[in-house]
């Protein structure tokens, strides 16, 4: 079943699924169309003539018959159309029925990651992340979309169809997730040279676990303990990491890039483009831009005790 | 029998002999009537382009023109409609001129349009002072400082060629087929007339009506 | 006709030049410290016999890429906190003539790296040099230093205008109003 | 003078034959292009032109198919290391741009400047020097592209080129710029050859072409103008907003100021969704044509074909917002769109039943340009259908902008243009050069191309189902696309191989293939087969008088004709809009190097636009003087001069 990273036809959600039965309509009456047209062709160029050689441009036998068969046969073309009609405008209305939301989550596109913001009543319990979703299995979540720079897509096809990201026009969308798993998705709309890797995942949560991750995604960052990791955090607050990256908990504030409190806890960092282990991310802190050529994340040169120091401590951040 | 008929009746036969036929003719037989008439279509199509920013970037507007621009000033812009309307009677009575190949009445009208032109031109500089903003204050100057252009790029064409026509009907060796050319560039007079109406309506009035 | 064509080619050579120099996208730079601190003097102090200082001349004054990059890292970097859009406030206006420090591009290195006097902060270690080169030519674009053609156009903020001009804050077409939702 | 009726030196008696030499003679005398270089250049005959503009066309054709094998070459395998972003970018731009506006428009007008004024018994077309002045104003906006792209100037926002991202925040440098003023130029270049193209229709018919026995190729070509009319202007007035608000700071799509990117989108698109029939509808021109010559039967339905084709004109306006689904428009638009996007089937459908009808009754003889017709039905059948689907917004919203699209686009651009494309190629060949294509490398042409249309582009429609974003330039490993890409890059080397074949055809065909004659095919029933081939550069010595829909199947041996035209000087014959009656003679201008001059300055004007605003006042002036040179033309002897006081 769900042998493609990312496919519309492996649903994994309501909403795909009613996308994926419209599709499986259209594609076996697009099939019986395609038949049945080619067979008229081929059968009215190869049938067998009568001997002798018609004078040219003079009309051969059957006029009347051909009329009626063209217009059976547009008549057929109306009525496939109205049916189609009928299938799409029903899915369509189903799809922006308006549920209560289990999880509001606002995703604000740059170039070239995901900012996810959790909306709570409690102000100091909204989580912010990136480039990582987590949901609530079963439940639908209303994704209200923006864009700080250039337009983008939000599109993960296992759970539901695309929505444009344009800056300054609010748009949203619903998804749902009928079993847990994750599920992984990427920007549509052409936004600049590393349009092709800005990926996401969206994680779908039994109910208590989902609750225990947003509990930890809450707190802030706690003060590493061992010395290595604590000389880390201060090569973090020394180098230009602070200049965009915020990390809770400690001075750094930060919001040009991803919010990097709980980083340790992401299963990929680069935008989806990179497993989260520590190799990754140390060629991802040195050389960035041999990875993602033009991703904003600038290169940097660090001894490597003082590299070995931050992977530890951002290794911390769980 | 008119020729045509005599014509079309023979085409059915046999073959046909044309000699006998005009050379120079007006209005919808002549194909530079046709190529003119494209023109506008373009040029009209233009100007619409142009009209619908305008009215679509209005929705993004609490009030309109925005909030700290003044209305734009009607007085240079009536003028302008006043003197198109005074102007088409003096084109309309060229193109009759033309159409009698009446030589020394279209010089007259020829020099009139290429006036008339020019004092379009100048006062459509007015009219653009008269708007109280500039195309990069925010987007409703851009698109009234669009649509002004765009009607002065007529202006300016029509003046081009009144002027350059009136010279060769002076300078000569004038041929039939000129007085054609006048003929349509009285035409295009009226399309380029009749289009700032619609636009004076649109930039001027309505702003006033539901702003 | 050799000698046409000979400066037929010239020209065109020329024009490549420029056009490859102007548009190419440099992503993968020398990381910082590749580029000494140093390159550039902070005092007239040296040991030694006294140096000739050769002119700096930035990689980024010839680059439209560099100078938009610069463009976004001044408003990313909350440049703009204390010098608005060039137009200045707190700190003094950056798109006029006048130049406190010097108005070439090693002062205005000096000043972002080391800061100065009344409030400048001090970016050492905090910007990778080739970000401040960039910000360097942005800065001096502010100014008209650089061609017409390398300079950035408007941005997509709002006109640094007098105040009335500007519109109202747009409300996003079809705003949405959430509904309530259950706290996780 | 009075020419003998028939132009055929042998079938007239001994005595008169010197004279119809004498008549040939002469008017090539006034007719022929002048001698060379400079005759080259200022020629102004709708052949000529019109070749040039096929070929260049063409040229750009082969171009855009370079681009895009280097891109199947970097998507051939994930993570490939190939091309990085930058070029990437810039390479689809070009390729989307050179396709569309440099390749597709342009070619089926030229086809049409080439062939109408022999499809309707003309010798020129309406405005021979401003024919002229459109393809330079043509040529110059497309080597200004190329030399831009080699220059490191190529565009890089896509050929749509959305803002923001083309704006002057994100649009880095001159690239977008050169892409606006591309589209300017041919904008100019489109809008011309459409005015040329109805005129000459609407007046030049020749006496007895009443509308109701236009071909249906002059219909099409007819519907194809009036739609370049309407819909190009959108474009190139959008594209000057960008224009301007990247150079003097105007705010038309700058959301803080109040601008609207969205404006950008619908602007395009209404300009963009026509553009797509403005290429498929000469199309269906070809197909007819071919059709009837090789079936030898009159086309079934001719009423039905032609209200379908002014059908799909007019509904081609209503379609655009489709482009536009998954950005939040209100659910009532898109049921109106969605609605009629399907509708746009039927027409379609109607002239399909007609063309099987016609080939069943038919005798079917199955050269070269047939084959590309069929290759045209079994390809466009795929595209039309996946069309139907898109039309669909739930569907569309996880198709749009992935290569499910890519596959869709293909197939119906390739199948409904590329493939009539080449049969009217192969078709017309012979009355453009005199020569007959080899008709075995024409099947391997045919072959190879049908094969890898299929291999490059229907493993898109699944990669798209499985989540493949357009634009990208390159993919992980673990999305596991890379087996459909791999087949897909073989299929591009296949089309590749295809089209080298073409072209050695081509060039052996010019150097030694079997002579034409005035009618290869035998049963071709329009008018430029009565003439030899190539044409004369009066294309007919008399002009027909048409008795029929088919005028060369039901004609007499001594078919009826015009006498009577001046053949001293370049005259044309100007007839009545309906019924095709002789109405004037009107005298149609000689060669002149002033609209070449004009096209120029046009150029520099444009370029220079691209760096400072005040290139449009110096440029109007540099302009205006070919302008008036080529107004005030001196009359040639023989030429009426009026004097004083005419009346």
């Amino acid at each position: 079943m769900r042998d493609w990273l990312q496919s519309a036809l492996q649903p994994a959600g309501p909403e795909a699924a009613r996308v994926h039965a419209l599709w499986v309509f259209m594609l076996w009456i697009s099939i019986i169309v395609f038949v049945l047209v080619l067979g008229a062709l081929a059968w009215g160029t190869f049938r067998r003539r009568a001997p002798g050689n018609v004078t040219i441009g003079e009309g051969s036998p059957g006029e009347r018959g051909m009329k009626r068969a063209v217009s059976a046969a547009v008549g057929a073309t109306v009525l496939v159309l109205f049916a189609f009609l009928v299938f799409d405008f029903s899915t369509g209305r189903a799809l922006t029925a308006r549920r209560t939301p289990a999880v509001q989550i606002e995703v604000t596109g740059h170039q070239w990651w995901w900012e996810v913001n959790y909306y709570n009543a409690v102000p100091n319990r909204r989580v912010t992340t990136a480039n990582e979703i987590h949901i609530p299995v079963g439940r639908p979540v209303l994704i209200r979309l923006n864009s700080q720079d250039v337009i983008h897509s939000f599109w993960a096809p296992d759970l539901n169809g695309k929505r444009d990201l344009i800056p300054g026009k609010e748009s949203s969308l619903w998804i749902q997730a009928d079993s847990p798993g994750v599920y992984h998705g990427q920007c549509a709309e052409f936004c600049g040279y590393q349009h092709a890797k800005m990926a996401f995942i969206v994680v779908a949560d039994r109910p208590d676990d989902f609750a225990r991750w947003y509990a930890a995604q809450a707190d802030t960052a706690s003060t590493p303990t061992d010395s290595l990791a604590l000389r880390g955090q201060e090569v973090f607050l020394s180098s230009p990491c602070v200049m965009c990256h915020s990390i809770h908990g400690t001075p750094a504030g930060a919001t040009l890039g991803p919010d990097l409190t709980h980083l340790a806890s992401r299963r990929y960092i680069a935008a989806g483009s990179l497993p989260n282990t520590r190799g990754n991310l140390a060629g991802w802190v040195l050389d960035a831009q041999g990875i993602k050529p033009g991703a904003k994340m600038p290169p940097n040169s660090l001894t490597p005790a003082d590299l070995q120091a931050l992977l530890a401590y951002l290794g911390t951040l769980k | 029998m008119s020729e045509r008929e005599s014509l079309r009746v023979a085409g059915e036969t046999g073959s046909i002999d044309v000699s006998g036929l005009p050379s120079t003719v007006f209005g919808h037989r002549a194909l530079t009537w046709w190529g003119t008439l494209g023109y506008m279509a373009a040029e009209g199509t233009t100007l619409i382009v142009c009209a619908v920013a305008y009215l679509y970037l209005q929705r993004n507007f609490a009030t309109w023109p925005p909030r700290g621009t003044p209305l734009p000033s009607l007085s240079a812009a009536t003028i302008q409609v006043v003197l198109m309307t005074a102007s088409i009677p003096v084109m309309i009575w060229t193109a009759r001129a033309s159409r009698r190949f009446d030589l020394g009445r279209i010089r007259l009208g020829m020099v009139l349009s290429s006036v008339f032109a020019l004092a379009f031109c100048v006062l459509r500089w007015f009219e653009l002072q008269s708007l109280h903003t500039r195309w990069d204050t925010n987007a409703y100057g851009s698109a009234v400082w669009a649509i002004l252009f765009a009607h002065a790029t007529l202006l300016v064409v029509q003046f081009f060629e009144g002027a350059t026509l009136a010279a060769m009907l002076f300078l000569g060796p004038v041929e039939p087929k000129h007085f054609a050319d006048v003929d349509d560039s009285c035409l295009y007079w009226y399309f380029m007339t009749g289009a700032w109406f619609v636009l004076y309506l649109l930039v001027f009035i309505s702003p006033r009506v539901w702003g | 006709m050799r000698q046409t064509l000979r400066v037929g080619l010239f020209g065109a050579g020329c024009v490549f030049a420029l056009g490859c120099q102007r548009e190419t996208r440099r992503f993968r730079e020398s990381p910082p410290a590749a580029t000494s601190e140093t390159a550039v003097t902070m005092s007239e102090l040296q040991p030694g016999p006294k140096a000739r200082d050769l002119p700096v001349l930035n990689p980024y004054e010839r680059n439209a890429y560099g100078v938009s990059e610069g463009e976004r890292l001044f408003s990313a970097y909350n440049c703009t906190g204390c010098h608005s859009h060039g137009g200045g406030g707190i700190g003094p206006a950056l798109m006029d003539d006048q130049w406190i420090y010097g108005s070439d591009p090693e002062n205005i290195f000096a000043t972002i790296v080391e800061g100065r006097p009344n409030g400048m902060p001090a970016f050492r270690g905090k910007i990778p040099n080739n970000q401040v080169w960039q910000l360097v030519a942005y800065v001096r674009s502010l100014s008209g230093l650089l061609p017409k053609d390398i300079a950035p156009a408007r941005d997509d903020h709002m006109v640094a205008g007098p105040e009335p001009q500007r519109t109202e804050p747009l409300l996003p077409k079809h705003a949405f109003t959430p509904p309530a939702a259950e706290h996780p | 003078m009075s020419a003998p009726v028939t132009a055929d030196p042998d079938l007239v008696p001994p005595a008169e034959r010197e004279g119809v030499r004498e008549l040939h003679r002469q008017l090539d005398r006034v007719w022929r292009d002048g001698p060379g270089l400079r005759g080259w250049l200022m020629s102004v005959d709708h052949k000529s032109l019109g070749k040039r503009y096929v070929i260049t066309a063409f040229v750009f054709f082969l171009l855009g198919g370079l681009e895009a094998a280097m891109m199947r070459a970097q998507l051939s395998r994930p993570e490939n290391g190939l091309i990085g972003p930058d070029l990437y970018n810039q390479l689809f731009t070009m390729h989307g741009t050179t396709m569309m506006f440099l390749f597709a428009v342009p070619v089926m007008s030229a086809m049409g400047l080439y062939l109408v004024p022999l499809m309707i018994g003309s010798r020129d077309v309406a405005f021979p020097r401003l024919n002229a002045y459109g393809y330079y104003v043509y040529l110059i906006g497309g080597l200004f592209l190329y030399v831009s792209f080699f220059l490191n100037v190529g565009p890089d926002a896509g050929w749509f080129a959305y803002t923001p991202l083309s704006g002057p925040a994100f649009g880095v440098g001159k690239r977008v710029d050169v892409w606006a003023q591309t589209i300017t130029f041919t904008e100019i270049a489109g809008l011309i050859s459409a005015v040329e193209l109805i005129t000459t229709i609407f007046k030049q018919r020749a006496p007895g072409m009443s509308l109701n026995r236009m071909p249906l190729f002059v219909w099409s070509i007819l519907v194809m103008a009036f739609m370049i009319l309407f819909a190009m202007p959108w474009v190139a007035v959008d594209s000057q907003f960008l224009a301007m608000d990247r150079l003097i700071g105007t705010h038309f799509f700058n959301q803080a100021e109040g601008g609207d990117a969205l404006l950008w989108q619908h602007i395009f698109w209404f300009f963009g969704h026509p553009e797509v029939y403005i290429i498929f509808i000469p199309a269906l021109g070809y197909v007819s044509t071919v059709i009837a010559t090789f079936t030898r039967r009159e086309i079934f339905g001719y009423p039905a074909m032609i209200l379908s084709l002014v059908a799909t004109g007019f509904l081609g306006f209503g379609l655009w917002v489709h482009h536009m689904f998954a950005t939040n428009i209100p659910q009532m638009g898109e049921s109106f769109f969605t609605a009629a996007s399907a509708m746009i089937a039927i027409p379609t459908g109607v002239q399909f039943f007609c063309w099987i009808a016609t080939i069943w009754g038919g005798r079917p003889r199955f050269a070269t340009p047939f084959l590309f017709i069929l290759g045209f039905f079994a390809v466009f059948i795929i595209g039309g259908l996946s069309g139907v689907m898109i039309a669909s917004v739930p569907f569309d919203l996880q198709v749009h902008d992935t290569f499910f699209i890519v596959a869709h686009l293909h197939y119906v651009l390739l199948g409904g243009a590329v493939f009539p494309l080449f049969s009217a190629f192969y078709y017309w060949f012979p009355k453009f050069t005199g020569r007959v294509l080899s008709e075995r490398l024409g099947r391997w042409n045919f072959a190879l191309f049908f094969i890898g249309v299929n291999l490059t582009f229907f493993p898109m429609h699944l990669l798209g189902l499985h989540g493949m974003p357009r634009r990208i330039y390159t993919y992980l490993e673990g999305t596991g696309w890379g087996s459909l890409n791999l087949l897909a890059s073989i299929g591009a080397v296949t089309i590749f191989v295809s089209v080298v074949i073409f072209l050695v055809n081509v060039a052996r065909t010019l150097r030694n293939g079997e002579l034409a004659g005035d009618d290869p095919w035998g049963s071709s029933s329009t008018l430029e087969w009565a003439t030899t081939s190539p044409p004369p550069a009066y294309n007919f010595a008399h002009l027909p008088v048409v008795q029929g829909r088919y005028p060369l199947w039901s004609r007499p041996l001594d078919p009826p004709v015009v006498t009577g035209l001046r053949t001293d000087q370049r005259e044309l014959l100007i007839t009545t809009l309906l019924d095709a009656v002789p109405d004037h003679r009107h005298r149609t201008p000689d060669p002149t190097i002033w609209p070449l001059l004009a096209a120029l300055a046009t150029g520099v004007t444009f370029i220079a636009l691209i760096f400072t605003p005040w290139a449009a006042v110096i440029g109007g002036v540099l302009v205006a003087g070919p302008l008036i040179a080529w107004g005030w033309g001196k009359p040639k002897p023989g030429d009426p001069v009026v004097t004083e006081g005419i009346k």
